[in-house]
């Protein structure tokens, strides 16, 4: 058992949704963060809405680890229901705040913990008057109670209580006496035995603010200029374009007069979401819808048409863990391969694969220039984790870069050409020129369709017609690898490497410092997109063994590079796979690598 | 009347030619070829413009229509039962499009209800046509589900199921523009395709079309045959483009008057039968009482102007949005500023 | 220039669809099958109903070739249309039955073949009274001319027309008159130069019969128990469900009460009739439905759901040219990739792959057992060429195996199990058991869902049994690997092999004779399922060079070799593609092979 | 009556507590849960056989209602939107169960409409409940399709698109079994309940069902205090079962009976209003002037007992499909033997 530092634990809260803990949970998160300590929330939620477990885990560490912590120092336990499993989910050496009426008997029992038990209910009882609010402030009391435990200032939760509820000023003062209430409690009852403790530190917070990746990737299309969305309410993408609805209410509106600069559109399914995204490309705008698996299933036949028709479309897929409806309110990585190559017959996308906040909103920038650029729908997959929880993050850069609306022809470039096909590859890149609907002039129209076509966008069953479209396509998805987001490539000319793509980084971040001090030396490149850039085969050239670290079942990004890759680097390949629906913690990237790196001839696939 | 006027330009100053298209591939006699006839002198007469003119439709020898009409505008041939979608898209990114929507009865009716039925809804401006033949004609002649019980295929076999009433369906949804009419009835059906381009929201146009190679035998009521012996005729429509020049000459009490926000108008002529276009409630007991009396009903089933359309109700800018550059759609350097400071 | 033998050629009649054509063409292959010669009709239509171009290959070989014939010996012109590039897809030497009226000029000159200029129209006008029917009769009036060019005697022309007009005998006599006006023509004005005869040959066609996959298929559903399919029309594979509808109008139907035991039911569209299909089976019904790329890609969120709720399905997709709507009428292989891990997330179905009729019959049949053995959908791909075209078989043989249920527990079995859990896995092969609704027992109802799920299908979140069920699934997938039809293997320790699936067979057949003929020898493996079996990589194995031949752009089952193969054998695969709409002929695999063996060091894939 | 006499144990002899099933994971007060006790009432009064009950729905908090009854029967909890085709197939495999369908108005107005109204289009022998709290619960109070224009959400936004009236729609279509009723009002809804599963074809009933959490607030059409404030009774509805040997007793005139085929009946007895319910125009009528009223009409809107199901269309077999053997389903080998031989 390690004696953990200062500003180095994990918190978990045990409670049930829609009792209103998430603001205490963030109140608590935020005192933190003003104490100049790194934090990193993580909320494991239920797919209902009132009643059911839910656990707030906060992760606190001087290194600023993002990544969920296995081991939970400090458990907060305010949910019956689950009180006899999250006691032995505590680490040896560790803390249990709960109500004082809980059994104490089973698994519970354990003598490697402190407890500290409190009279919540009793508490809330006395001294709260009766009604709705009590069963919400009772959360507030554990707040005053973990900040008299860890050392955090009433002040500091003021503060913090006051950024919260900034909209109704009115209830800083009942939270703030639930919190006293938890400080009063402490002081008279406690008396600390246990080691963890917060400091305020400098250095490590200064300019962060906390953003969720759905929220920056609706900034992202704000400032990508899109300006038509239909979407469909789905966990856990919903609040991408509820974020965007409402940073479109304060900055696409036109005060005086009320018009707006974009339409949103709430669509009866994905099958119609995709499909008004598809025909506002056609039609020249910048178009974008947001869902998460299932919806990604129901696009297939329209995404299909849009490689195939050569329509921009920017698609956000908020992974959560499938097949089917799976776990809604879980994370996983498992809709790579899919969206890859989405749709019948032979596919395949341009797909960005963000892992940070900053990310979400440049890619989601990006998307916008490299549909239109291409032609061709582009999808930004992020996952549960990055999209819903909260981050801290450097504020975002404002775009230096114009918009890139790709090869459009206007009536003045038609004027001076005396013929012109839409399907024409006239630059060698595989990209064709096209012009928009309402194009004032008489060369300017063509037909689309899914059907198969000429380089005049003429129908035709010719075979060769029909296969030198489909080698245009390849040649297109190839002219991309190099202008796609490159690999992210960390090298110390180590044999072995970690490669990997979108959230599970940040767990890398943490199992590369805890390798090295196991004296595991690692490279690492990171995907940031589809198709592969050529980088990627050189880095893997010049490694012996290479992890493909991922958060799916079935090993999806390494099963894409044993199919992609020159065959000779095939063999250095080893796929390491986390699906259990939570986040990957780094455990679960040490554990294989300390295996096979120590044993490295013993290494199979 | 404004519409048979002989003219060699229209409104706009451009001849016939530049309304046809290429070719058609349908079989000799279909329905659906007539119609693009009619499309041709509906849109030449009220002077559509070729370039703002985007033609869509799904999957079909119906959806093939476009193809057939106004060459040098945009065609987007989508996906089956899938159009409505893409032509809300198309007009809220620019909404100066002129969306004329040809579908079929496949394609709207069974695939297509819910994206019919939302769009709808919505008021989506837009043209959208059900050149209905009552069976899949590209997939050879299965039955559709406007069907009408106890219609019979080819081999026979009759249709056991209840027949979907687009224009019923319309109606009892919201719909703000409702017509049927036929494929061979070209004086029902101009004046009724450029009412529809005048009105501002969903303009649906159940139009029957026999499919000469599938159901157009004896059994089918669907057939040239059956039509021409059922069809009730409303009214006698007469559609007056705002920009003319025309005094509308009727007797008070009989004609109906229908003016659209851009001047033009539509006057409803009666024949045999009292009947208010804009009465919803009549209009749904008209269709089922007809319907079980065996009379295919055509005419202006149904029309309010009032009801704004999506765009409208979305408070979009006058211009396309399509067109919208980095000044207009990003976050002010001070703005962005601001919110990053919080 | 090669002097082409007696029964060894290929006509090609261009026509314009709805003409008719399509009963002379019939009429002709027949008369030619009469002779004990060895037919395989190809047709190749446009997508429209009427008027457009359409070709109707007739290849004739004594070796029985049943693929494609690239070089055309014999062109019957009928469409001025493509009269104009026809004439030089024939080769040299060939012959060219036209039109009198067709203009000779430009490319349509040749001095390296023979012409026979035909009055069609004129003799028609002259000797067939006006009216529809005279424009179907043209067609006729080549197969006289034809049977007097080639040798085939009036009687056996007039037994053919009997056989086509079974229906309809009056129409015989005027059929037969239009045979007798090409005959007559030809014998007054023709006088034969060209090498081109039919002779009668025996032992080559004894016992055979002319069937379409589609309809081998649809005899495997009626023989396999299928009593609810759920359609909804698409080209090509309409055709499969009308006939399951015309067999079940005979055979499934009491005479007496026309009670049907089965229901066939026309669906909106393909998300329903999945839909009817999971639900029929999920209720014990053996329960199928048939489509093509688009409709595959519309099943996709209920495939994932069936894969992940286990409950069987049997889906067939006759594929043509994809991606999008593509070429309707065209064929391809290209749904391969996408058909076996349909669906968001973590998904791998089973996909049976017939080549032959024969298996078009005993997969489909076969297809209903392993979707019950494995309660998981399951794939039955063919594709245009195989389910449309007629082709030359041996009488598919009477089943002997009763139906294999799978593992369901009847009242009886539940009064004898204390306990038991829709998701166990008993027997460690990963298959759990079911109950059906309706089984009278208290504790046979459970829960169906899409959701996360125990062993008892009671709704879960929890971390370790999203993992567990999701392993499970994993380990009846590999279950099945020994289960499904095995790969095909044809081995004589030559160094090279090829390696197909589907259709490509044919080509190959023919591609492996001629490439003997040039010295090189080939092994040979057909996949007839997946997931892989053991035995196929046991074969690589064995081999230095495998060529895996597929009709789609993107190589797919190559891709799924190099993923799942062990990694050492990778390097032996080479990818040989073809997806030009038409079907693969033996060129498309002797030029890249002859080339590739001829210089084994400079195989690149 | 029938449906409200104290027994322990019902018509089939099972006590109350079988009907029951696991605790509810909605919120407390949702009205999705009410409709659960009374679904079990009415489960248990009609005496329906658990093992042939097949609980379905698609996705939704409303969706997930048939975990928390009749733990014994099976559950199928579909996909969003897509539980009609299910239910269909099922029934099409095994016409001995009884098909419950539990959706919401999300997964039936939105997403599912097209499957619903096929599903009425084949008169497919289920019933079909909505719970209908106009938003969408699950994924946090977004308006669903059923929401009245003008009605707001929690954050005040209004609904400015045409309301869809599953209702309405259902009886357009040619439904033969349609009724309105109110979580709340256990009254009417256990015996409309129990009508529906007498009734052999698809019984529709939407049931206003307030969301607590998300739409129950001043200004929502879907609140507890508005529906209480409009709601409109056509009448009182009472169920007698058939094998019941009950004496109904109403003076002539002042009830309209509707018999079912198994001899089940449903008295609906007036109240202020005369209302035909097998009159298809007046109920369309009704809907309408009682919506543009701002009244929320409730009770059997519409009945026709006439119409054959889609099990009986399709002529299938008395027993279910799902247990017919190779003898019953294979061709014999003698016409195998002649099949192959042409
Ligand atoms: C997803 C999908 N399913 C099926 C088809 C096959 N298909 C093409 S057209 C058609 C029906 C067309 O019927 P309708 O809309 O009435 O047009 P019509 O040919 O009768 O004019 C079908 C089923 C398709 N193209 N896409
Ligand atoms: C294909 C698909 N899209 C979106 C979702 C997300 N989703 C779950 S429930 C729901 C709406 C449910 O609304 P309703 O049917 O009215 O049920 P309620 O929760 O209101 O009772 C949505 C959009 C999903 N599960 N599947
Ligand atoms: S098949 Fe029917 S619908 Fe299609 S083109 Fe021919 S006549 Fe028209
Ligand atoms: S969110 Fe609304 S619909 Fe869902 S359970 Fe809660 S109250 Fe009911
Ligand atoms: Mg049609
Ligand atoms: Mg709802």
């Amino acid at each position: 058992m390690t004696v953990p530092r200062a500003n180095d634990f994990t918190i978990r809260v045990a409670t049930i949704n829609g009792s209103g803990s998430q603001s205490s949970n963030l109140v608590l998160t935020n005192a933190i963060f003003r104490l100049g300590i790194p934090v990193a929330p993580k909320n494991v939620f239920p797919s209902n809405i009132e009643g059911l477990p839910t656990w707030f885990d906060v992760r606190i560490s001087p290194e600023a680890y993002k990544c969920r912590s296995r081991d939970i120092d400090l458990l907060v336990a305010l949910n019956p229901a689950t009180w006899a499993t999250d006691v032995p989910s505590v680490k040896p050496g560790g803390v249990v705040v709960h109500e004082a009426a809980y059994p104490m008997n089973g698994d519970v029992v354990r003598d490697d913990l402190t407890y500290y038990p409190i009279p919540f209910a009793q508490i809330a009882k006395e001294h709260i008057e009766a009604g709705d609010l009590r069963k919400y402030l009772v959360n507030m009391i554990y707040v005053g109670v973990l900040a008299e435990l860890l050392g955090i200032s009433p002040e500091i939760i003021e503060a913090s209580v006051r950024g919260q509820f900034k909209s109704k000023p009115k209830a800083v003062d009942t939270n703030m006496k639930a919190v006293g209430l938890g400080i009063a409690y402490a002081k008279e009852h406690l008396t600390k035995t246990d080691p963890y403790r917060l400091e305020p530190m400098t250095g490590k917070t200064d300019g962060l603010m906390f953003m969720d990746g759905n929220r920056a990737a609706a900034l992202g299309c704000v400032m990508g200029g899109c300006t038509v969305a239909a979407w469909y309410p789905i966990t856990p993408s919903s609040s991408l374009c509820e974020s965007f609805i409402a940073l479109c209410d304060k900055y696409r509106v036109d005060p005086e007069t009320g018009v707006k600069n974009v339409a949103i559109i709430q669509a009866e399914d994905e099958l119609a979401s995709i499909g008004m995204v598809i025909g506002a490309g056609w039609a020249g705008a910048r178009a974008m819808t947001s869902t998460s698996g299932p919806g990604i299933s129901l696009m297939a036949e329209y995404v299909g048409y849009a490689y195939f028709a050569e329509i921009p479309a920017v698609i956000f897929d908020v992974q959560r863990a499938g097949p089917s409806t799976g776990l809604p309110t879980r994370t996983m990585q498992a809709d790579l391969a899919f969206a890859y190559a989405l749709g019948h017959g032979d596919t395949k996308h341009i797909v960005l694969l963000p892992a940070t906040i900053e990310e979400s909103y440049e890619f989601a920038m990006q998307a916008f220039d490299l549909a239109d650029r291409f032609q061709t729908p582009v999808f930004v997959l992020l996952d549960l984790d990055l999209g819903m929880n909260a981050w801290l993050t450097q504020p975002l850069a404002y775009p230096e870069k114009r918009f890139d609306r790709g090869k459009v022809l206007s009536a003045e470039d038609l004027n001076k050409l005396e013929s012109w096909g839409r399907y024409r590859d006239v630059d060698g890149d595989g990209i064709p020129y096209r012009t928009l609907p309402g194009t004032n002039h008489p060369n300017a129209g063509f037909f689309t369709r899914g059907t198969g076509h000429d380089e005049q966008a003429r129908y035709s069953e010719l075979p060769d017609v029909w296969q030198r479209g489909l080698d245009r396509l390849v040649r297109k998805h190839d002219t991309a690898r190099n202008v796609v987001p490159a690999p992210i490539l960390e090298e110390n000319g180590h044999p072995a490497a970690i490669l990997a793509f979108g959230t599970s980084h940040h767990a890398i971040v943490e199992a590369r410092e805890r390798l090295h001090q196991d004296g595991v030396e690692t490279d690492y490149a990171r995907i940031c997109a589809l198709p592969l850039s050529p980088d990627l085969a050189a880095f893997i050239g010049r490694h012996e063994r290479v992890y493909v670290v991922e958060q799916n079942r079935d090993g999806q990004l390494y099963g894409i590079l044993r199919q992609e890759l020159p065959t000779h680097l095939i063999s250095r390949l080893h796929s390491v796979r986390h699906y259990n629906g939570v986040p990957i913690d780094a455990h679960a990237i040490i554990d294989p690598l300390l295996e096979a790196e120590r044993a490295p001839a013993v290494v199979a696939e | 009347m404004a519409s048979d006027a002989p003219v060699n330009v229209n409104l706009i100053g451009l001849t016939r030619d530049v309304y046809k298209g290429l070719p058609t591939t349908l079989c000799a006699g279909c329905g659906h070829n007539s119609i693009t006839n009619h499309l041709i002198k509906a849109l030449f007469d009220f002077g559509v413009q070729p370039h703002l003119l985007a033609k869509m439709s799904g999957i079909g020898c119906s959806s093939k229509t476009p193809a057939y009409f106004v060459d040098q505008a945009h065609g987007f041939n989508s996906l089956h039962g899938r159009m409505p979608s893409a032509a809300t898209g198309a007009k809220l990114a620019n909404r100066e499009l002129v969306v004329l929507g040809i579908s079929g009865d496949g394609d709207t009716a069974s695939i297509g209800l819910g994206q019919y039925c939302h769009m709808i809804r919505r008021n989506v401006d837009v043209t959208y046509l059900v050149e209905n033949n009552g069976c899949y004609g590209l997939t050879k002649g299965q039955f559709s589900a406007t069907a009408d019980v106890g219609s019979t295929m080819k081999n026979g076999r009759p249709n056991e199921y209840e027949v979907i009433d687009v224009c019923g369906l319309a109606i009892e949804l919201g719909a703000t523009f409702v017509a049927r009419s036929f494929s061979g009835d070209g004086k029902q059906l101009v004046p009724l395709l450029q009412a529809a381009f005048a009105h501002k929201g969903t303009a649906i146009l159940d139009i029957v079309s026999p499919c000469v190679t599938f159901n157009d035998h004896v059994g089918s009521t669907k057939s040239y045959a059956y039509v021409k012996e059922h069809d009730v005729l409303l009214h006698a429509p007469d559609f007056i483009k705002a920009s003319k020049e025309v005094t509308v000459d009727y007797e008070p009490g009989t004609a109906q008057e229908i003016d659209f926000e851009d001047g033009s108008k539509v006057i409803l002529r009666k024949l045999e039968r009292e009947y208010d276009a804009t009465d919803r409630i009549a209009a749904l007991e008209t269709i089922h009482k007809t319907r079980e009396a065996g009379e295919l009903v055509t005419g202006l089933l149904f029309i309010q102007t009032a009801t704004p359309d999506l765009s409208t109700r979305e408070k979009l800018p006058a211009g396309p949005l399509a067109r919208l550059d980095e000044a207009a759609l990003r976050i002010s350097r001070d703005d962005w500023a601001t919110l990053m400071a919080t």
